[in-house]
Formats: C-alpha cells, sequence, structure tokens
C-alpha cells in the first residue's frame, strides 16, 4: 500500500460560504452615481489630491475627504493587460482587457475595461492599444448600482 | 537595534505536486528535515512561527490549529503571521523580532503551501474584493502584466528587448533549478520555445510564470548565546525592511515602486550596505514573473531605472555574473507561496554559509533576500550576513 | 442575512482537492471492508484512533497498524433535539460523542445512534459499539453511527 | 537591553452592527485612537493588526484590504491571523527590540458581515476526519461541558450564573452588544443549542474594530501623563485532534504560567486586581479560573458560587461583560486588553472596579475547546 506508485485518495469538496458586506455611504453614494451616468471621486483637503473612486479618506494624509465631486468621463490609459485565460470565480469572460486608466482631472488611476475594439487578435490589439491614449466611459443600458454598470472604455476616436 | 539574531538551521521538503502526502505531513517534511540536519531537538525551541498564504488556498481556516503537532508547538507560544504573498518573509521577522526582542532564544519558523489542492488563482481573486477591483484583475498574471507593460512604456525599451531579456532569466533559471535539490520546476528551455509559449495575460507568455507547487520551509531563528552554544554556523540578519502601500491597484506608483524602493533602503541602511551592486554577494529576488524580476533589479538599486534589461543581456545578474540573482531557480521554477519568501530567506542563509551545494556562489559572504505580496503592495527585503 | 440599508452579497466559493496521503487512504480503505483502524507507537504503546501517520506525544513516525475493537465506552457527548450544523450530515435529533473504543488511548469523535436518541438514556462509560452503513463511501460516515450495548 | 512597552491610548467600536462600510470603520477607530494621543499617521513606527483570513471576513489576504485604511501607507508592518493578543504581542516585540518607538495595534472583525461563527468554525476542522462528521467550535465546547459536569459535578446552575454575572456587567458598558438582564432561570430555560448547553450560555456575533498605541518608555511618558505597562506574556498550544486531549487539563495552566513568571506574579488572586478572560461559552470562565490557578482543579463551580470574581469580590471578572457579552471573534483578545488598560487607568467609567486596579490580565483563546491559550498581563 505505502510502497511503489500508489495512488492514493484525493477528496474533492468545495468550500462556499456567504457574505453580506455593508456599502456604507461612500460606495452608496458611488454607485447611485454610476446608475445616473456619472462618476464620482472626492478631494483631500490635505494634499488635494483627487481620489477615484470616491472614498472616505486619504489614505496618505489620513483625514477625511468629504468633497465630492463629478469627475470626467474620459481619460488616458497608463497601462494594460490583455488576458486570454479563464479565471475562476473572475465575472467577466476573456478575452478581455483590464486596465488603469487616468480620468482627466484625477489625481489616482481608475481600474476598469478597455473595449469597443476587435480583441480576437493579440497583435492587432497590441498595435492598436497604447499608453496615453485618450478613452471614455461606455455603459451599460441597465444599471444595477455596480462598477460594472459602466460597460468599459473605449478609444476615443 | 535590538539583540544579534541569526539563522541556524533550515530544513526544506522537496516541492512540487504531492498529492502523495496529506498537508500537515508535508509540513512536518520540512520540520523534521530541519532537526533531523543541525541535530537541535524541539525541546529547545522557545516559540513557533507558522504562516500560509491565505486559507483560502488551503481549505482549511486557522492552519496553525491544525498544524499544532507537526510544527511541534504543542505546549509552546506559538505566532500566526500572514501578509499575502509576502508571508514567507514576514514569517522570518516576526522570527527576528521574536528573537531580538529578547523574549525567546530559540524560535523555529515555518511557511507551507498547498497551491495543488485548492485553486490558486482563485484564491488570488479573493483578495480583491467584490465591490470594484474583482472584476478586472485576472489573478496575479493580470496585474503583473500592467505593471511590467506600464514601466516598459515609461523607459521606453523595446519590446523585443524585454523578450529577450525575460528569455534569458527564465532560461538560466529553469536551468539552475537543476543544481537545486529542492526545486520544482527543472528544464532546459530554448529561446523558441519561451518565445512561442502560449499567451497568459499579454506579454506575458507561459514561461514567464511561475508553477503551482506544494511544499514546505522551517527555519530557526537563534540568539547570540544560543549561536554559540548549539555550534553551528550562523547567517546574521543583517538587515530588515518592509513597507506595504494603498489597497487600490490605481492609487501608487507601480513603476518607480515605492514599497520596493523603501523595503530595500530600509534593510541596506541597517545592514550598512551603499553600494548593493558591488556589497552583495548573492540576491533571491521573489520571482514569480520574468518581468517583475527585471523591474525589481531597478528598485533595488541593483542597476539604475531602464537599464535592467540590459545588465541582464549582459549577464550582470547571471549565476557568474557580478550580483548572481535567484541561483536556486528562484520563484519562477518554485512557488509554494506560503513558504516562497522564507526559502528566498533559507537559500540567502546557504548561500553565507557556504552550504547551497551545487548552486553555492564561491565566497557569498552579504545575500539579499525578498518577498512581495498583497495587490502588488508589499515589499520584504531582509540581508544576511556571514559576519555580525 | 438582509439589511435595511444598501450591501453586498457574494459567496466565497472554491473547489478543492485533499491528498488524503497514504494513511487516511488505508484507513478509509478499511472502513469500507468494515474494519476500524488504528496505529500504535512503538515508543509510548499508545493506539491512536483514526490511524495517523505519527505520534502526536512522541512524534515517531507510525507504521504498526492495528485494527481495533468497534466497542467502546462514551466519554463526553451532545445531544441536539432540534439543532441542525452546517456541513454535519448527520440531521437532528443526534448524540454526537466522544468515544473511547476498547484498548486504544484516544478518543474517536462519532455519533451515538439507535435505541440511545433519548438523552436521559446516556451517561459516561456507556457501553457502545459501531453500527455501519450498507453503502461505503470511504468515509468516516461509513459508520452510521456507535449504538448502546449493554 | 529590551526596552520597557506601554499602552498609550485606545478606541473601539461598539459591538453591535453598523452600517458603516469596514474600510470606514478602520479609518475612523485609527485615526481616533491617534487623534487621542495626539500623534500623526506619519509618527507611528510600524502597525500590526489581527484579522482573520477569508473566514471571519470574506476576504483573503485581509490586511491588503484594509492596510492603509489602518495607517499602515509606507510603513513596514505585518498581521497575525486569528487571534489579536498575538498582534499586541508582536508589537511589544518589536518595540523591545530598539526598532520602533511606536507601534499601532488593530484588531479588525465585522462580524455583522460574516455567517455564523459555527460556520466559520467548521473550517478549523481537517477535511479527513472531524469536518467529516461536522464539528465545530460549539459542538466541542458542548462535549467539553459535558465532561467537566461530570467529572467535577459542577452544575447546569454554576454555569449559568456565569452569563448571569457578565451581563449584568454588560448593562454598564457602552460598548457591549448583549445588553439585557437575566436571571439564572432565564439562562437554564433559554432555547437548548446543543445539550448541555444553551443559547444564553452561547457568545454572539459582534462587531469589533479596535486600535490601540503602544510606545517605548521614553516616548510613552510623553505621549501620555498615565501610560499602563506591559508586563508580562504567555500562551501555549493544545495538540489538534479533539480526542487526543484531556479536555479539563487546557494549555491555559501554562500560558498563565509563563505570563505570571514574566510579571513576578505568585499569587493571581492576590496579585490581580482584575481579570478580563475570553469565555465565549459560559462555562469555559469557570474552567478557565482553574487554568489560571484562580482555584484548584473542578473547583471552578465553587468560586462562581462564592461570588470572589463578581464586581464586588476580590478580584472581579469581566467587568466588561467578557465575551458573553460581546464576541467580535478576532478582535475580542484586544477587547480584553482594552477593558483591562481602562481598569488599570481608572477610566472604566461606570464599571470601575471598586478598588485601586495596580495589575490587570487578559486572556483570549481560540480554537476547539480553547486549543490555544494568551495572556497578557498590563500594570500602573
Amino acid at each position: 500500500m505505502v510502497s511503489g506508485k500508489v495512488e492514493y485518495t484525493i477528496l474533492k469538496d468545495e468550500v462556499a460560504i456567504p457574505y453580506e458586506l455593508a456599502m456604507g455611504p461612500t460606495w452608496t453614494r458611488f454607485f447611485e452615481g454610476l446608475k445616473e451616468e456619472k462618476i464620482y471621486a472626492t478631494r483631500c483637503p490635505r494634499c488635494n489630491r483627487v481620489l477615484v473612486p470616491a472614498r472616505s479618506y486619504c489614505p496618505r494624509c489620513f483625514v477625511e475627504t468629504d468633497q465630492w465631486l463629478e469627475v470626467s468621463q474620459e481619460g488616458t490609459i497608463v497601462c494594460w493587460a490583455l488576458t486570454e485565460y479563464e479565471y475562476f470565480a473572475i465575472p467577466v469572460k476573456p478575452p478581455y482587457i483590464g486596465a488603469l486608466i487616468k480620468l482627466d482631472g484625477t489625481d489616482t488611476n481608475f481600474l476598469h475595461l478597455i473595449g469597443g475594439i476587435d480583441l480576437s487578435d493579440p497583435e492587432y490589439v497590441r498595435k492598436t492599444v497604447k499608453n496615453g491614449m485618450k478613452v471614455k466611459a461606455v455603459w451599460n443600458t441597465e444599471k444595477k448600482g455596480t462598477i460594472m454598470d459602466i460597460k468599459y472604455f473605449e478609444p476615443v476616436r | 537595534m535590538g539583540r544579534p539574531v541569526a539563522i541556524i538551521g533550515v530544513g526544506q521538503t522537496r516541492h512540487g505536486r504531492r498529492f502523495d502526502v496529506s498537508y500537515p505531513e508535508l509540513v512536518k517534511e520540512a520540520v523534521d528535515a530541519l532537526f533531523d540536519t543541525t541535530g537541535i531537538g524541539p525541546d529547545d525551541v522557545d516559540g513557533v512561527v507558522s504562516g500560509t498564504m491565505p486559507s483560502m488556498m488551503e481549505g482549511v481556516a486557522l492552519t496553525h490549529f491544525y498544524f499544532a503537532d507537526v510544527l511541534r508547538s504543542v505546549g509552546k507560544p506559538i505566532m500566526k503571521t500572514e501578509t499575502c504573498g509576502s508571508t514567507g518573509a514576514s514569517l522570518a521577522i516576526t522570527g527576528y523580532y521574536w528573537v531580538a526582542s529578547g523574549m525567546a532564544d530559540l524560535v523555529l519558523v515555518v511557511g507551507s503551501e498547498k497551491m495543488n489542492e485548492g485553486d490558486s488563482q482563485a484564491t488570488m481573486t479573493t483578495v480583491l474584493e467584490p465591490f470594484y477591483q474583482r472584476y478586472f484583475i485576472a489573478g496575479a498574471p493580470g496585474i503583473f502584466s500592467m505593471q511590467s507593460q506600464e514601466w516598459s512604456v515609461r523607459f521606453g525599451i523595446p519590446e523585443d528587448k524585454i523578450r529577450a531579456a525575460a528569455t534569458r532569466l527564465t532560461i538560466d533559471h529553469h536551468s539552475d533549478a537543476f543544481d537545486n535539490p529542492y526545486a520544482h520546476i527543472k528544464k532546459k528551455l530554448t529561446e523558441e520555445e519561451v518565445n512561442n509559449a502560449r499567451i497568459i495575460t499579454y506579454p506575458v507568455r507561459l514561461w514567464d510564470v511561475c508553477p503551482n507547487s506544494d511544499g514546505a520551509c522551517a527555519v530557526l531563528f537563534a540568539s547570540e548565546d544560543k549561536v554559540k552554544q548549539m555550534g553551528r554556523k550562523p547567517a546574521w540578519i543583517r538587515g530588515v525592511g518592509y513597507s506595504g502601500e494603498e489597497y487600490w491597484f490605481g492609487d501608487s506608483d507601480k513603476v518607480v515602486w515605492q514599497s520596493a524602493i523603501q523595503a530595500s533602503r530600509e534593510a541596506y541602511r541597517m545592514a550598512g550596505v551603499t553600494n548593493p551592486i558591488e556589497d552583495l554577494d548573492v540576491a533571491e529576488v521573489y520571482n514569480p514573473f520574468t518581468f517583475q524580476e527585471l523591474l525589481f533589479y531597478e528598485c533595488f538599486g541593483f542597476c539604475d531605472f531602464g537599464k535592467a534589461c540590459d545588465e541582464t543581456l549582459k549577464g550582470t545578474f547571471a549565476r557568474d555574473g557580478k550580483l548572481p540573482c535567484d541561483p536556486s531557480g528562484g520563484t519562477l521554477c518554485t512557488n509554494p507561496i506560503g513558504a516562497t519568501g522564507l526559502i528566498r530567506v533559507s537559500e540567502a542563509a546557504l548561500q553565507v554559509t557556504g552550504q547551497a551545494g551545487d548552486h553555492q556562489i564561491p565566497g557569498a559572504k552579504l545575500a539579499f533576500a525578498h518577498a512581495m505580496g498583497g495587490v502588488d503592495q508589499y515589499n520584504a527585503v531582509l540581508i544576511l550576513g556571514s559576519e555580525l | 442575512m438582509s439589511k435595511d440599508y444598501n450591501t453586498l452579497r457574494h459567496i466565497v466559493r472554491l473547489p478543492h482537492s485533499y491528498a488524503a496521503g497514504p494513511v487516511w487512504t488505508r484507513f478509509y480503505e478499511g472502513l469500507k471492508e468494515e474494519k476500524i483502524y488504528g496505529t500504535r507507537c512503538d515508543k509510548c504503546s499508545k493506539i491512536y484512533v483514526p490511524a495517523r501517520p505519527f505520534c502526536p506525544g512522541c512524534h515517531e513516525n507510525l507504521d504498526d497498524w492495528v485494527e481495533v475493537s468497534q466497542e467502546g465506552e462514551v466519554v463526553s457527548w451532545a445531544y441536539s433535539r432540534e439543532s441542525e450544523f452546517f456541513g454535519m450530515q448527520m440531521k437532528p435529533p443526534f448524540i454526537i460523542a466522544l468515544i473511547r473504543l476498547d484498548d486504544t488511548d484516544s478518543n474517536l469523535l462519532h455519533f451515538v445512534g439507535g435505541k440511545a436518541l433519548d438523552r436521559l438514556e446516556i451517561k459516561k462509560g456507556q457501553r457502545v459499539k459501531a453500527v455501519w452503513n450498507e453503502e461505503k463511501k470511504g468515509h468516516m460516515m461509513d459508520i452510521k453511527y456507535f449504538e448502546p450495548i449493554d | 537591553m529590551a526596552y520597557r512597552v506601554g499602552i498609550v491610548d485606545v478606541a473601539m467600536t461598539p459591538g453591535w452592527e453598523s452600517k458603516e462600510n469596514f474600510l470606514d470603520q478602520v479609518f475612523h477607530t485609527t485615526k481616533e485612537v491617534l487623534d487621542k494621543a495626539g500623534i500623526r499617521r506619519e509618527d507611528v513606527g510600524t502597525v500590526i493588526s489581527a484579522s482573520s483570513d477569508v473566514f471571519h471576513g470574506g476576504m483573503s489576504c485581509a490586511n491588503s484590504y484594509y492596510w492603509d485604511a489602518g495607517g499602515a501607507f509606507l510603513k513596514n508592518g505585518s498581521r497575525q491571523d486569528g487571534e489579536s493578543l498575538f498582534a499586541f504581542i508582536y508589537a511589544v516585540m518589536r518595540i523591545m527590540s530598539g526598532s520602533f518607538d511606536t507601534a499601532l495595534v488593530l484588531g479588525v472583525c465585522k462580524g455583522s458581515e460574516n455567517p455564523d461563527d459555527d460556520m466559520v468554525t467548521y473550517f478549523y476542522t481537517d477535511p479527513f476526519y472531524q469536518r467529516q462528521i461536522g464539528l465545530n467550535e460549539t459542538i466541542a465546547a458542548a462535549l467539553q461541558m459535558r465532561e467537566y459536569m461530570e467529572r467535577y459535578g459542577v452544575t447546569e446552575e454554576q454555569c449559568a450564573k456565569v452569563v448571569v454575572k457578565n451581563l449584568k456587567n454588560a448593562l454598564r458598558n457602552p460598548y457591549a452588544h448583549v445588553k439585557k438582564k437575566v436571571e439564572v432561570e432565564d439562562v437554564l430555560e433559554s432555547e437548548p443549542v446543543l445539550d448541555p448547553l444553551k443559547k444564553m450560555e452561547c457568545a454572539p456575533k459582534s462587531e469589533g474594530i479596535i486600535a490601540m498605541l503602544l510606545a517605548r518608555e521614553d516616548v510613552a511618558k510623553k505621549l501620555t501623563p498615565k501610560p499602563v505597562w506591559f508586563k508580562g506574556y504567555g500562551s501555549s498550544m493544545d495538540t489538534f485532534y479533539l480526542g487526543d486531549r484531556d479536555l479539563l487539563d487546557t494549555q491555559l495552566k501554562n500560558a498563565a504560567r509563563m505570563a505570571y513568571n514574566m510579571a513576578g506574579i505568585e499569587d493571581p488572586m492576590k496579585d490581580l486586581d482584575v481579570i478580563e478572560m475570553c469565555e465565549p461559552y459560559a462555562f469555559q470562565e469557570l474552567l478557565w479560573y482553574e487554568g489560571l490557578g484562580l482555584c484548584d482543579k473542578g473547583k471552578g463551580g465553587e468560586m462562581i458560587d462564592s461570588a470572589r470574581t463578581g464586581m464586588e469580590g476580590d478580584t472581579p471578572v469581566n467587568p466588561s461583560g467578557g465575551v458573553l457579552a460581546t464576541n467580535p471573534y478576532v478582535s475580542r483578545g484586544l477587547y480584553r486588553l482594552a477593558e483591562a488598560f481602562l481598569q488599570v487607568r481608572g477610566e472604566a467609567g461606570q464599571r470601575q472596579v471598586d478598588k485601586k486596579v495596580n495589575t490587570a490580565l487578559a486572556h483570549s483563546t481560540h480554537g476547539f475547546a480553547g486549543q490555544c491559550h494568551a495572556v497578557a498581563i498590563i500594570g500602573s
């Protein structure tokens, strides 16, 4: 039993645990904004940085950020990656481009998808998508008050 | 600073797909190896530090309960350190402070992971909250691809040069792994094979990415008195640095990467390292991705920003180069996450005590060990020396 | 769970494949044959059930396999009339217990069932014996429960 | 050569559910303790937090999530998984080593978001044996309680008295989650969870975000006129399988011995002025009396009868109401320490014990039937 080439038992199991996370006032207001096709940020009163998505505190200055502002829906690509592989539990199906986008007038980079272009050929994508490229938000028609109310950001032509 | 602290023993499992043993048995293999090779008994140990990456990978919460017996921790104080990918290094740092504080003289530190039992990339997605980031980051490769992509554009490094440097790294590391008896993936790769491998997250291809490994590593930290008493050759902890950034990936610069820069500077300052490329003899950089390893060379001051590809292609970081990096094959060939950072530290200890066997860098006296974790968030650096 | 303000529900769901290794594999094979195996430590002579790879006291590797008695005594027990517990196959009413099988040195966690399903009828030291499920899966619950004997 | 370490101040959330987002709560609590101490985030040396990985919060590598909310941006920090007294002692070590002059300790657990603790603790089991039976912390506790009653004749009434005492104390604690005046009969008649355990003898599931600032002696004295000093620590781990242990001979004895040696405690009943202990199940308080050496083995029941651990007794235990009143699983050890700190300072408000508190003990346990115990002693 213990010697030679033996197949030992492998126990299959699936762990599934439910959680219900409090959005609190800040996420609630941010997601309400998305329903109205608005992207909200908050400004730090100390370093003046505009932080997007909106949040209740500046991680660096450690003060409350209660000044809300709607920011531009256009920005530039800071970096991107094309994903070809399907990951367990990621709601977006490949191929897709995850990217950091610097929305105009903000000081942090917003994480979302780049779309509106043919993603089937990596070589085409590589030639088309460039850092510094201007993009703008495209909205889903149906809004659920989640981050996916923005469908993706597409190149401004 | 606190009392001097040294590593006086290490133990590793054979890393790989380890369905031949249950998880506690795997951990036991590393702990037993440590006690067998040092001749030190568990009764002398004052405390135990244990850790894995996230419990979701194991499917068992708070594994220090499950491993209590194999860690030889029954009747002893235990600490359970966890800091995501940097867990291994954070475990070592816990062992360091425990001894440096004077609260213990001999501390056993054990890191482990059975990545093949869970779904490692799915686990990574649970590091991302479901409000915002979880939708966009495809496991670990997604994030590292974005980071390296920004780096290449910022410094105007031509894509073919990066590809060539990354290819050189992966070929070298997979070949180095043959000299490391514990390494998981050992392979003679050709340029063609690497360059045409399957794309994971463009531009990252299969051989740019570390494997899923099962494995464990155990390290013994000792006070100066214990070092004398046990008569073991010490690897002194000369420097410790750790730094972390904001959780949101878009909040800070990941190219001129503050946490990596600061963690290394903190450790250099403590160790009196002023010129890393000259002062260090060997480095065990945490390199789950080839591209990221290049970026790390720059952040750690091994070369100027934008120059890592040129230096790599010149052979500066090869086994016979000026600063050999990852002669063990590194994380790229072996990645049981909760143990990986500790393996870097234990490799550094083996190097400065002349016990690294076939992958020994001759005359290594000062070694660098590193780990990274979180959402491209944490960096940990330890400097180990043969002299105090 | 339901709240009167905005929340995000989500389920953490992940698949696992746990490696049983040689010892659990052999123990489960035993269950399929209606045998309960323990391992004996050469150093302290204790017999541990379920069988395990090393002695928790001496840390010696164990390879002395012994088939142990299917009878023993109840050491401690708890009774559920209605409470259900996540992950538990046994539904209420049930009695969960620590049972010392004869000539062994550890307590086995399992259920006491059958005619004992009245908390008043059970007490410390109650003799019990294993009752097996007809269908075996190589699982702790191949033993249906332990039932009282006199 | 080791430095003396003082507790400067503490801030914490109450135990009931907050509508605030987790990160906001962590930020506000951290900010509050820094403001109280009058120091800026930039001046904090190191940040050590305690939280549980995914199971007690839904997020893997939990400290990645709240790293900056806890003030740790570009700081040297770390995390202890599952037990907040571990985070405290780790922060103490970092200061004692001379590497840092201040340390922020966080305990983070938003119980309202999590499934029941029984579902979470079920995942402490190994997949091959105890999980297949369906073990969790409540079941382990019920088995332990039965053995306690059988072996030493501890009665259900004595166990219920713990609930009566602690919930009475909780009425005067503004942070307490469960506030209810109860009598022994109420406890005995409460819903049976798993006989002999009754519902009111089991701790609730609470929220608890807590931040504590520690400092090296010289710095502590500058930051507060009333630092409370770290005196001793002990911790001990037991074997994993429930059936391999004597459930009434716990590792608490060992953990307490270590802490007493370090703090120079000879007779705990005499030397300790107040004790905050972790009793997620009522009878455990009685068993822990024995572990801490407050009474002889098997005499925990008599101890509660004697009222010596009541608010007016020689050594009050759980003036805060303990874990039976407020149970933020991972944070509960730090909540015990926070109460001990406030008692030593004489700042525990209406629940301040009626004597000079020089030395206080905080205890925490996690794992089945007390697999792991930690004990910290602090004093004026």
